[in-house]
């Protein structure tokens, strides 16, 4: 009985003990408890991020001869740290005031923390899977779990599960034919196995394997063209749910691929392959589809008027940046990957966590029905803003590294296009980030919020604390570069050499405690300046310069709708919704040819299908 | 009371300060007050064709500073350039209150001074300083760039030498220019400044900034706290 | 205009009763009718002529007949031909038919004459302020209206009596004549 | 410890230079427009008299909090990304940070500006800012592309290794003559990012009142002053490190500034505003294309 | 070993006994159906634990070739132990007009048994004709005006296929001169010929029309949609999977190496194709059900097209997994029989049944760890373990019929659980105590995954050995049954 049986085993009991206790209203907090525990056997196992070997569990299952066995390392860690940090915030968050709300609001909390523990423990089971057998158990099980998750608010919600498990279906059935052509060489499921023969698989064959494990893994993380069903399914879930889903739940897509396409693979073999006609490699091809998952669901954020959506859509092309960091070959960018998953789960759960409070409070996400609320929630805009800056990657919070090391590292490898794109990505996020703020918080307060508060402190404290996290980690990101480096170790990949503040290396260093601490110098500075000058007197939000108009409470003169209009004059024609269309026009055909198939059984007389088949089937056998 | 008593009255400039640095500091900084005077020409009348001559290479009144400025809360002069109709004064007022002080205003053309040709309508306002504090008239149908620029070095000497402090006379005498405004806008009149909140936090309280008038407005107006951070 | 323009529209208006046509000139009629019948003059000259343009409405305030006349200006782009058709009403009460339903633009018209003077035209939509949202006083362009009494009561005048003007009205120039003395004379 | 004071010491002098250079550079810009206009042009104090009177308003407008910290962030962020900047005799951090990260800490002014503005809850503000991000979006892409190829030439991030390979070497390794098309895209995403006309559209006074500075007064435009004089001081110190060689003494090193700043300050007196989408159809269209062949000589 | 035969004579001779039974006493008449199902599995089981190895039963002393021959292996009494517990399990216990009903019932019994139990060709036609006939009065028991009609049409097919099947086996006899499976399969070079597979081909269209195989399953539809839900669960979880048996008993032995597994494979493709895409479309419950069960018999069929072990193996798997599944989804439409739009909210009324549906749909689709997943997962083992591009073709088949399957199926869960807009319909109250039967037994198979995946593997190893066929029925002195190659390798899947 080790650390990991018994955090397997406690996650299970735990998923257990929220399922019978839904109807309890101390569910939530019973849950937050079960998540703490779990947190703290997880931290039993901390020294595994700084050096110790793996953690195997002591039992292990047999099916049809093939063992399935759990097991724990660096790279695990991270993930399962990750996982159940979020989950933890987000049990917290949603078994206080917010879980009563949401009791009043007809919906069930106990449900929730229920879908949350199954989804950690499916998490962990996924994180812990020492051979491809156990990991696609795993994999099917986080895709349903999530699932639950996301069809927990009814509704429309159900339509998006409903896609989203399609994707996912999809995903599974490629997975599943990849690992069983797997088998098929190997005759087991035995990660080593495959490692062992990965060196001798041809050409064809790791483009088959590479393909299907990108399109299955990939599904999950919303990679183009896959991505659609993401971001109306998580926006559609409950709070704090879809802060636990944003932050983490996609990325296991990228840990599962990380392992067979990084791990097993290996991005040697596919640097070699030379796609025909082009100047292409694989992983090129790959690269580029990350690029463009970051810069397209950027840029679709930007146009959402709804705050859940813009931040889910975000959570899709942030993942573009970790698959893009993880598919270079240096430490530094695999480090930037790797590091941008912890960055992100932080950021991502705070703002969903901080937009759901504003729903909490103002019983809306719609971006043109808000405005003003800073003075009525400041810690929340605090919160927000820390982890916009972080989402944007804008020094010196943690987005700000993770982001870094991947450009870093493009300029290294001489990518200038990849660069561009990930920039571009960037200043899209800055761009739909200061929309989402600025449209929510600052601006004019509407009438009908004057009267609301900040929200309660069972709902504050986990944002607190998450964006201190991110704020901590942009000072010294090298906390999570340490665990990021034994992760590298434990993918087998080169290992980012680092410091506590950043990155030395001959080519540019990277030191977040100088640059911090200047930039609040510089802060300082600011501030003896601007407070040398006269007190300033604080004036109500109407006496606003209008061109000599006078407002009033009753003029809407928020400025909130289609933000960007200058830019959408010039590239508005460029959204043409190819990928809806594309998905569209699939449905439309299985619809097509799922009502021919039905004419042909209604309009015929099965007896004459028989005698067709016979003729034909004579006629096959006898020419 | 009549204009020629809100003449007499001596406004409580700030006594000078002992400490010969401060002094040396004041005096920098109203030095700079003239040196730096940026200009929101509310264009109202004809007398606005007169300034771009006077802002162009002809006369160029970058020269001394003064550069246009397209909304009050950045300009120090408020030029008005012509008739200004009682509508019209409504935006005046509330511009010239959404200015930072020190802010000084500027009468252009003979109708700021006494209604000019339309002296006998009954749509525009007659006297500017009934309703704001002028520290400057250039008369004239219109005056032309070189006497803007002359009444410009004017204005520039008495901010130099700390004469026109005419502003400190709105917010301590606002009654009487808030009587006036009520006369012609009805007692609902109200802008979105809180002017005696403003004296209040800056001292600039004088004996006649409260009276009848404000205690009307007081009654009507719709609060304008500003809104405070709550927690 | 053309004498088949001219032929047509007696043909056409022969029925109202009361309407008397005078030619200025090629360009220019001037229609009298009585209130009564104007209505049914605009209908028949927008529906039947191709007077589709109702560029103004204006009013005269006849003080001394205690009448306000309205004059409608019709304009044709077909025959390029401006109608003027005058009516009288009564001053008081001032109450005239809204044309709104004939032609659309007669609102705008209508309300500006309302506030300017007062008349009140039944089914306009909206006789709201427009122009004198600040006005408080009687409709300012009647005629009984002293604008120079009501400047004289309102507002005050720049107490403005310098050295060098003092010296120039002594020798018999500036402005001698103030505007009370000069009310006098009339 | 000591190399550690030095450095401490250079931070805190490196933005004060800054600032009085910024201040000249402000002054530079309105003499050569009044120059360009046949007018005299303002004294050569006046940027200082601006800022002062500013600051000595009596009257100060606040719209809350975030508006004030919007300002300290807008000043404060320029302070701290000025220690990244070497110049003749000083390094203060630059091997801490390099290219990427100036790059992007000087968004934090804009950033801090932004959320200043918002408060003000004025809807030009807010037009102002959105078309300011906008125009960031346009001009930020040439100028990170000529940024990845600079370092990709010098094989280095740090910009005082960029300026001392320069320096070795002579005008002949210069980054003008050995990238000349980055450079000239350079110079174009340089010009666009000082928001200067033709590429104004944030600020806009008769379209949207000044942008972004519609709410702002006193102290709160003496910070933006402040504000813009570092911005121009930025610009041109690393289009002078990246391409000129960097300063071997001050002399040189000021005139290479003022001169860089010259070229887009006479462009842009020349020239009418463009429409938001037209700067964006621009920017993306020439100055990329010049950079992407200026990368495509320095990778070959 | 003998005793077998009680599994055909005991129910045969009770249906025709039953009416009198009924006429002296109702109770007596009431449990004897449930008494001789049960009798019928001991018996089974009895047998099924005593064989060690496969054997053969020549009935009335003439043996093989000549007479009529039993075979059993370990296949054979599986199937032959499921078939009384299946129908056990869908007995019509609460009817009372149901003495015609409970006679069929066992008619089927007996004849299911012996189709799965013979040995010769001529057996298999004769237990399959009479599978019809109880099918046909099963599918019109319900005595409604569309169940008739249903039935006529179903008749009518089936009994043009059986007269292909026969048209088939007489030519086999015309080749080969004999009907037993053992003599046929040590004549089956004379059957490779377009004359032998013609006669395969008539065969397999013959008794597919109660396999369900395309284009031959027009029936499918409309006759689970109108006969009771018993009828169907029945009719797809069983009689379906029996004919599969025949064709594939035939395959194997007569057929080996030869074209007529491609046969399989194109017909199967063909039904996931049909089967699956129609089902996407269906509005109503059970007659989604039953385009879905199509389209798993074509999957079942497409296992069973893979030559050798792997084959067998994946399609009992296969089948195993449908019979189990199947015929709760149908139970459930007892009660659930109208659009699908109209199940909105049946979750809050009886959550069990709805999360059976759940449990069963995720069975079907084949999220691990459920069984179904391990199921499909040794199809397309076995399919990409061809490596060739007809099989890969039909594993593309498979995967994006997969994902449709997933589409309407989850389509319906979701269904039942968002939020009901009307206030209480009591008819969507399901009835569950029989479903929960079956997810007991689909659980009881996860949890004990691997004895049964060894076991099944051994059955399948043993009915997917031709030559052990042959020499069960033609040598009295049988070598052990377990003597395949490299045991552990190949014994996982």
């Amino acid at each position: 009985m080790n650390f990991l049986d018994g955090l397997l085993i406690l996650s299970l009991l735990s998923v257990i003990v929220t399922g019978f206790a839904q109807k309890l209203r101390s569910a939530g907090w019973l849950s937050s408890v079960l998540l703490g525990l779990q947190c703290l056997l997880l931290m039993g196992m901390a020294g595994l991020a700084y050096g110790s070997p793996a953690v195997s569990s002591s039992f292990s299952v047999s099916v049809l001869g093939q063992p399935l066995h759990w097991q724990f390392n660096a790279l695990s860690w991270f993930f399962a740290l990750i996982t159940l940090a979020s989950a933890l915030a987000s049990s917290v968050y949603a078994a206080g005031a917010w879980g009563e709300d949401y009791r009043l609001q007809g919906g069930n909390p106990g449900l929730l923390q229920f879908a949350l523990n199954l989804n950690v423990f499916a998490m962990l089971l996924l994180l812990a899977s020492g051979d491809l057998l156990s990991l696609f158990v795993g994999w099917e099980l986080v895709s349903w779990a999530s699932l639950l998750m996301m069809v927990l608010a009814g509704g429309a919600a159900g339509r998006f599960g409903l896609r989203y498990i399609v994707y996912a279906t999809a995903g599974a059935m490629a997975v599943m034919t990849g690992l069983v052509m797997i088998f098929q060489l190997t005759g087991s499921f035995q990660f080593a196995d495959f490692a062992a023969i990965a060196p001798s698989l041809s050409n064809a064959q790791v483009v088959t394997f590479t393909l299907l494990f990108v399109f299955g893994f990939g599904v999950k993380m919303g990679l183009l063209p896959f991505h659609l069903w993401q971001a109306d399914a998580y926006a559609e879930t409950p709070g704090p749910g879809a802060a636990f889903l944003g932050a983490i739940s996609s990325r296991m897509g990228l840990f599962a691929m990380l392992i067979l396409v990084i791990q097993l693979i290996g991005l040697g073999r596919l640097i070699n392959i030379e796609v025909p006609y082009s100047f292409f490699s694989l992983r090129d091809v790959l690269m580029w589809v990350a690029a463009f998952t970051i810069i397209f669901p950027t840029f679709t954020a930007m146009r959402q008027n709804d705050a859940r959506l813009l931040l889910a859509w975000h959570g899709i092309g942030q993942g573009g940046y970790m698959l893009m960091g993880l598919l270079m070959v240096n430490p530094l960018g695999s480090a930037g990957g790797l590091m941008h998953v912890f960055n992100y789960a932080s950021y991502q759960a705070v703002l969903f966590l901080v937009v759901t409070a504003v729903i909490y409070r103002t019983r809306t996400a719609d971006l043109n029905q808000l405005g003003g609320l800073v003075t009525r929630m400041p810690l929340s805009f605090l919160m927000m803003l820390i982890c916009i800056i972080g989402l944007a990657g804008i020094p010196p919070m943690n987005g700000f590294v993770s982001k870094w090391l991947i450009y870093r590292s493009l300029i290294v490898e001489g990518m200038p296009l990849l660069f561009v794109a990930s920039v571009v990505g960037t200043l899209g996020t800055i761009l739909s980030v200061y929309k989402l703020i600025h449209n929510t918080f600052l601006g004019q307060l509407r009438l009908e919020h004057e009267q609301i508060r900040e929200v309660p402190w069972s709902m504050m404290i986990p944002m607190l604390i998450l964006s201190a996290v991110v704020f901590i980690t942009g000072f010294l990101p090298g906390i999570v570069l340490d665990w990021v480096a034994s992760a590298q170790a434990a993918l087998g990949i080169p290992v980012l050499e680092h410091t506590l503040g950043g990155v030395e290396s001959p080519s540019g260093n990277l030191d977040m405690i100088w640059i911090c601490s200047v930039l609040f110098g510089g802060f300082a500075v600011g501030a003896l300046v601007f407070y040398s000058g006269n007190k300033s007197r604080r004036v109500h939000q109407l006496d606003n310069y209008a061109g000599g108009h006078f407002l009033t409470a009753d003029d809407r003169y928020h400025y909130s709708n289609n933000f960007y209009a200058g830019l959408m004059h010039h590239i508005g024609h460029w959204y043409r919704g190819t990928f809806q269309w594309l998905e569209s026009s699939l449905g439309s055909a299985i619809s097509l040819l799922s009502a021919a198939t039905q004419m042909l059984f209604n309009s015929f007389h099965p007896a004459l299908f028989l005698l067709l088949a016979a003729t034909l089937s004579l006629l096959f056998f006898a020419g | 009371m009549t204009q020629n008593e809100l003449e007499k009255i001596e406004i409580s400039t700030q006594p000078k300060r002992t400490n010969p640095l401060a002094n040396v500091f004041d005096d920098l900084v109203r030095f700079c007050r003239s040196r730096s005077m940026f200009m929101l020409h509310y264009c109202t009348g004809c007398g606005a064709i007169e300034l771009p001559p006077a802002m162009t290479s002809r006369f160029d009144m970058e020269r001394l500073g003064i550069q246009p400025m397209v909304t009050p809360r950045q300009a120090d002069i408020l030029l008005i350039t012509g008739y200004v109709s009682i509508k019209t004064l409504k935006r005046v007022i509330l511009t010239y209150e959404q200015m930072g002080s020190p802010k000084y205003v500027i009468g252009i053309c003979s109708c700021t001074v006494n209604g000019g040709m339309y002296w006998q309508s009954y749509a525009t306002a007659k006297k500017l300083d009934e309703y704001l504090p002028v520290d400057l008239y250039i008369a004239g149908c219109m005056p032309r760039p070189e006497a803007v620029m002359e009444g410009m070095q004017q204005l520039m000497q008495k901010i130099k030498t700390g004469e026109a402090d005419s502003w400190k006379k709105y917010y301590s005498h606002y009654d009487y220019y808030l009587g006036n405004q009520q006369q012609l806008f009805g007692n609902n009149w109200q802008t979105p400044t809180d002017i005696i909140g403003e004296a209040e936090s800056y001292q600039l309280m004088g004996p006649q900034t409260l009276g009848e008038h404000t205690k009307i407005l007081q009654q009507v107006q719709k609060p304008l706290e500003p809104l405070e951070m709550k927690l | 205009m053309s004498e088949a323009d001219s032929q047509k529209l007696n043909v056409l208006l022969q029925g109202i009763e009361g309407l008397q046509l005078t030619q200025f000139n090629q360009r220019r009629l001037r229609a009298d009718i009585s209130p009564e019948a104007l209505p049914a003059l605009l209908a028949l000259l927008r529906g039947r002529a191709g007077y589709v343009h109702l560029s103004a409405i204006s009013c005269v305030d006849w003080i001394a007949e205690d009448e306000f006349e309205l004059v409608y200006h019709l304009y044709s782009y077909e025959t390029k031909i401006l109608i003027s058709a005058h009516i009288r009403i009564a001053r008081d009460p001032g109450v005239y038919l809204s044309v709104f339903d004939i032609f659309t633009p007669a609102a705008f018209f209508e309300r500006d004459i309302h506030e300017m003077y007062g008349v009140y035209f039944e089914g306009s939509p909206d006789m709201s302020k427009f122009i004198l949202t600040e006005w408080q006083g009687p409709p300012p362009m009647r005629k009984d209206f002293d604008s120079e009494q009501w400047v004289m009561d309102t507002f005050n005048w720049q107490d403005y009596h310098p050295d060098w003007l003092q010296d120039i009205e002594q020798k018999g120039g500036g402005i001698v004549r103030t505007p009370e003395s000069r009310r006098g004379e009339e | 410890m000591n190399e550690t004071l030095l450095t401490i010491l250079e931070v805190i002098f490196m933005p004060v230079v800054a600032f009085v250079i910024g201040l000249f550079m402000v002054l530079m810009m309105r003499k050569l427009a009044a120059r360009l206009q046949r007018r005299v042009g303002p004294p050569l104090m006046q940027p200082f008299y601006d800022v002062i009177k500013l600051y000595g308003k009596q009257t100060q407008i606040s719209h809350g909090l975030i508006h004030d910290i919007g300002i300290i962030m807008a000043v404060g962020g320029y302070v701290a990304a000025e220690s990244l900047l070497p110049v003749p005799g000083m390094d203060g951090i630059a091997d801490k940070g390099g290219i990427v990260m100036l790059a992007y800490l000087t968004m934090i002014p804009s950033l801090g500006l932004a959320l200043g503005v918002g408060q003000c809850a004025n809807p030009n503000g807010s037009i102002g800012i959105s078309r300011a991000l906008t125009s960031m979006l346009a001009y930020d892409i040439p100028y990170i592309i000529v940024i990845f190829g600079v370092a990709y030439h010098f094989g280095s991030t740090n910009l005082i290794d960029i300026i001392d390979t320069q320096q070795a070497g002579g005008v002949a390794t210069w980054g003008i003559s050995e990238m000349p098309v980055l450079a000239i895209a350079g110079l174009f995403a340089l010009h666009a990012s000082l928001g200067k006309q033709p590429f104004e559209i944030y600020i806009a006074p008769a379209e949207i009142a000044t942008g972004p500075m519609v709410e702002m007064g006193g102290k709160y435009l003496g910070g933006l002053f402040v504000m813009q004089s570092f911005q121009l001081y930025t610009a041109s110190v690393l289009y002078v490190s990246l391409f000129l060689g960097g300063g071997e003494n001050w002399i040189t090193f000021l005139l290479k500034c003022f001169a860089v700043l010259a070229i887009p300050i006479i462009i842009a007196y020349l020239f009418p505003r463009y429409r938001t989408e037209d700067l964006v159809r621009l920017v993306w269209k020439w100055p990329v294309m010049l950079a992407l062949i200026g990368v495509a000589f320095v990778m070959t | 070993m003998n005793s077998i035969v009680l599994n055909i004579a005991l129910p045969l001779l009770v249906a025709f006994l039953l009416p009198l039974i009924h006429a002296s006493s109702r109770i007596a008449a009431r449990i004897t159906g449930p008494l001789v199902l049960m009798v019928m599995m001991w018996s089974a089981v009895i047998v099924f634990k005593a064989l060690e190895y496969p054997v053969s039963i020549a009935l009335g002393g003439f043996l093989p070739p000549v007479g009529v021959s039993f075979h059993l292996d370990q296949l054979a009494l599986l199937m032959a132990t499921i078939i009384p517990l299946l129908m056990l399990l869908l007995w019509p216990y609460q009817y009372e007009q149901n003495l015609r009903e409970q006679t069929v019932l066992l008619l089927l019994a007996a004849a299911s048994s012996g189709l799965a139990l013979s040995g010769d060709l001529f057996n298999i036609y004769v237990f399959y004709e009479l599978i019809s006939v109880a099918s046909f009065g099963l599918a019109a028991a319900n005595r409604q005006a569309s169940s008739f009609a249903a039935a006529f049409r179903y008749l009518l097919i089936s009994g043009l296929g059986t007269v292909l099947a026969l048209t088939g086996i007489a030519l086999i006899y015309t080749q080969t001169g004999t009907l037993n499976l053992a003599q046929l399969g040590l004549l089956s070079s004379r059957l490779d010929n377009p004359l032998g597979l013609s006669a395969f081909a008539l065969i397999l269209l013959g008794i597919g029309v109660k396999a369900e195989i395309f284009p031959l399953n027009g029936w499918v539809a409309e006759v689970y949609s109108t006969a009771s839900t018993r009828t169907s669960a029945l009719l797809a979880g069983l009689v379906s999977k029996l004919a599969v048996l025949a064709i594939v008993r035939i395959l194997v032995v007569a057929y080996d190496d030869s074209e007529a597994g491609l046969m399989l494979l194109v017909f199967g493709v063909l039904g996931i194709i049909w089967g699956e895409f129609s089902a996407w479309r269906a509005q109503d419950l059970k007659r989604m059900f039953a385009y879905s069960s199509i389209g798993q018999l074509g999957m079942i069929l497409l296992a069973f097209s893979i030559p050798g072990e792997a084959g067998m193996f994946a399609g009992i798997a296969m089948m195993l997994h449908h019979l189990v599944v199947k015929p709760a989804l149908f139970l459930l439409t007892e009660k659930w029989n109208h659009g699908t739009d109209s199940l909105r909210g049946a979750a809050r009324l009886s959550p069990l049944a709805a999360a059976l549906f759940v449990l069963f749909a995720l069975s079907l689709i084949g999220v691990p760890p459920l069984p179904g997943f391990w199921a499909k997962m040794l199809l397309m083992s076995g399919l990409v373990g061809m490596d060739t591009s007809v099989y890969y073709i039909a594993l593309a088949v498979l995967m994006i019929a997969t994902v449709v399957e997933a589409q309407y199926l989850i389509r319906i869960a979701v269904t039942l659980y968002s939020a009901s807009d009307r206030s209480s319909e009591l008819r969507l109250a399901s009835n569950t105590g029989v479903m929960s039967l079956f997810a007991v037994v689909l659980l009881s198979a996860l949890l004990t995954l691997t004895p049964l995946g060894s076991k099944l593997y051994h059955i399948a190893a043993e009915s997917s050995n031709r030559a052990l066929y042959i020499r069960t029925t033609f040598n009295v002195n049988p070598t052990p049954v377990l003597e395949h190659k490299n045991a552990t390798q190949e014994a996982s899947l």
